[in-house]
């Protein structure tokens, strides 16, 4: 479970600022979690930069289920990342 | 058993209310709720909202949400449908449906339903102001707030902290 | 303001929250509660139930209930359609509807106006079970009680005591 | 306001004890309010005997508003007596 290739998705400003819905990827070994993709994407270029800029709140699903940063990663999950959900 | 759509075409109200009761005299009370686009965000005029969703994880939390009400309130019929795409002050958004034997159960479970519609399920709106800015909606305390008072804990719920020390 | 009415005929549901949210966009939610008759009263099955009323104190109560609701939430719409006469299960008996900029307070005038009409207008219901019995429905603890959370006094509401010592 | 011609109505079980829905009546002097009027109806037979009995769940409306048993009542004036209400 250590190098994954993963299926992301964003949406909302999170897709905006990185300029795409959907992609997918192949981290390096050690991007295990939610907690570690995210820390690899936020050094991907400037558009990941400020997409995941410290202090945006950011939430995430694993496999259309909500997620938080221990969650673990496997080869083939869908992981999205987005803001919180304002619906209704 | 629940009925859970995601569509961009309005919904007819009339239409929906008499396929959860049509034909059924076990039903005592329907509750029903309509959220519409109002023609101002924080007293700024809108021309429009986008609202973006999550395909297939969307009908995944509404119908976890439905059953989660129909257990709850052994509701007898519940329809959740959520419009999706541009729409204009006036347009109908939400329509939030819940049939029971008796009306506290039919009310309790329409608030429920659009408090945990509004705080779990992937739908994000985007305002288009009159004067051609637009902004994302934030999400809004009072809406946890409501959610909260359900119990329920955070399964199923976004959580409030992707990184610790972090991004958010 | 409010559309209050008593009558025989069934409403149309979609048409009254037209009619109440049409070509407006200062609304952002709207409530709404149907009551239907229920096949069964007690466990005991029934063939149909009848429907007295007080012509002209029903339509001057349920104008005053809607008044208030519109005042405590500055409701920007509000229907109240009771049906009298004979009534078979499934039946749509009464109608009530809410608009607000919110839903929070859509959501509280729908039950405040349920649990007032419930308590505060003029109707009698009379069941008529399917073994040929009748009986005139007793009011219920809970209906008081419900209406009470809402606060508002005896004022507008039928009092409790008729004679000190004697009848009822 | 003591006599007066009052114009009362029955509603549910009470029109049916009474046997009527609605009289017209003109009560003794002495009878000025709701209490002293329920009094005198159920001395007039064994309908009103049987609507008005002690322990029996009566309310009452005055020219179309709720009353209790002091609400004065003057000439002219609509007095309405029925069960508790059960619309809704």
């Amino acid at each position: 479970m250590t190098a994954a290739p993963l299926h992301l998705l964003y949406f909302a400003w999170l897709r905006e600022r990185v300029g795409m819905r959907e992609e997918t990827v192949q981290p390096p070994a050690g991007v295990a979690t939610v907690g570690t993709l995210l820390e690899w994407l936020r050094g991907r270029g400037p558009g990941f930069a400020a997409a995941f800029a410290p202090g945006l709140p950011v939430r995430c699903a694993v496999n259309q289920e909500f997620a938080g940063p221990e969650t673990p990663i496997a080869p083939g999950d869908e992981v999205a990342f987005f803001p919180p959900v304002t619906g209704g | 058993m629940a009925t859970v759509r995601v569509q961009q075409a309005d919904f007819d109200i009339g239409a929906e209310v008499a396929a959860v009761t049509a034909g059924r005299t076990d039903i005592g009370g329907t509750g029903c709720f309509i959220g519409t686009v109002r023609e101002t965000a924080d007293g700024r005029p809108i021309t429009a909202m986008t609202l973006e969703h999550y395909p297939g994880m969307t009908e995944r939390a509404m119908a976890a949400i439905a059953e989660q009400a129909e257990a709850r309130w052994s509701l007898l019929g519940c329809t959740l449908i959520h419009r999706v795409g541009r729409l204009t002050p006036g347009a109908n958004i939400v329509l939030v449906l819940a049939a029971a034997p008796h009306r506290q159960a039919a009310l309790e479970a329409t608030a429920f339903l659009i408090d945990w519609l509004k705080t779990r399920a992937p739908f994000w709106k985007k305002e288009h102001f009159a004067d051609g800015a637009e902004a994302w909606v934030a999400a809004r305390v009072e809406d946890d707030a409501a959610a909260a008072r359900w119990g329920g804990g955070t399964a199923g719920r976004d959580r409030r902290t992707m990184a610790p020390g972090g991004s958010g």
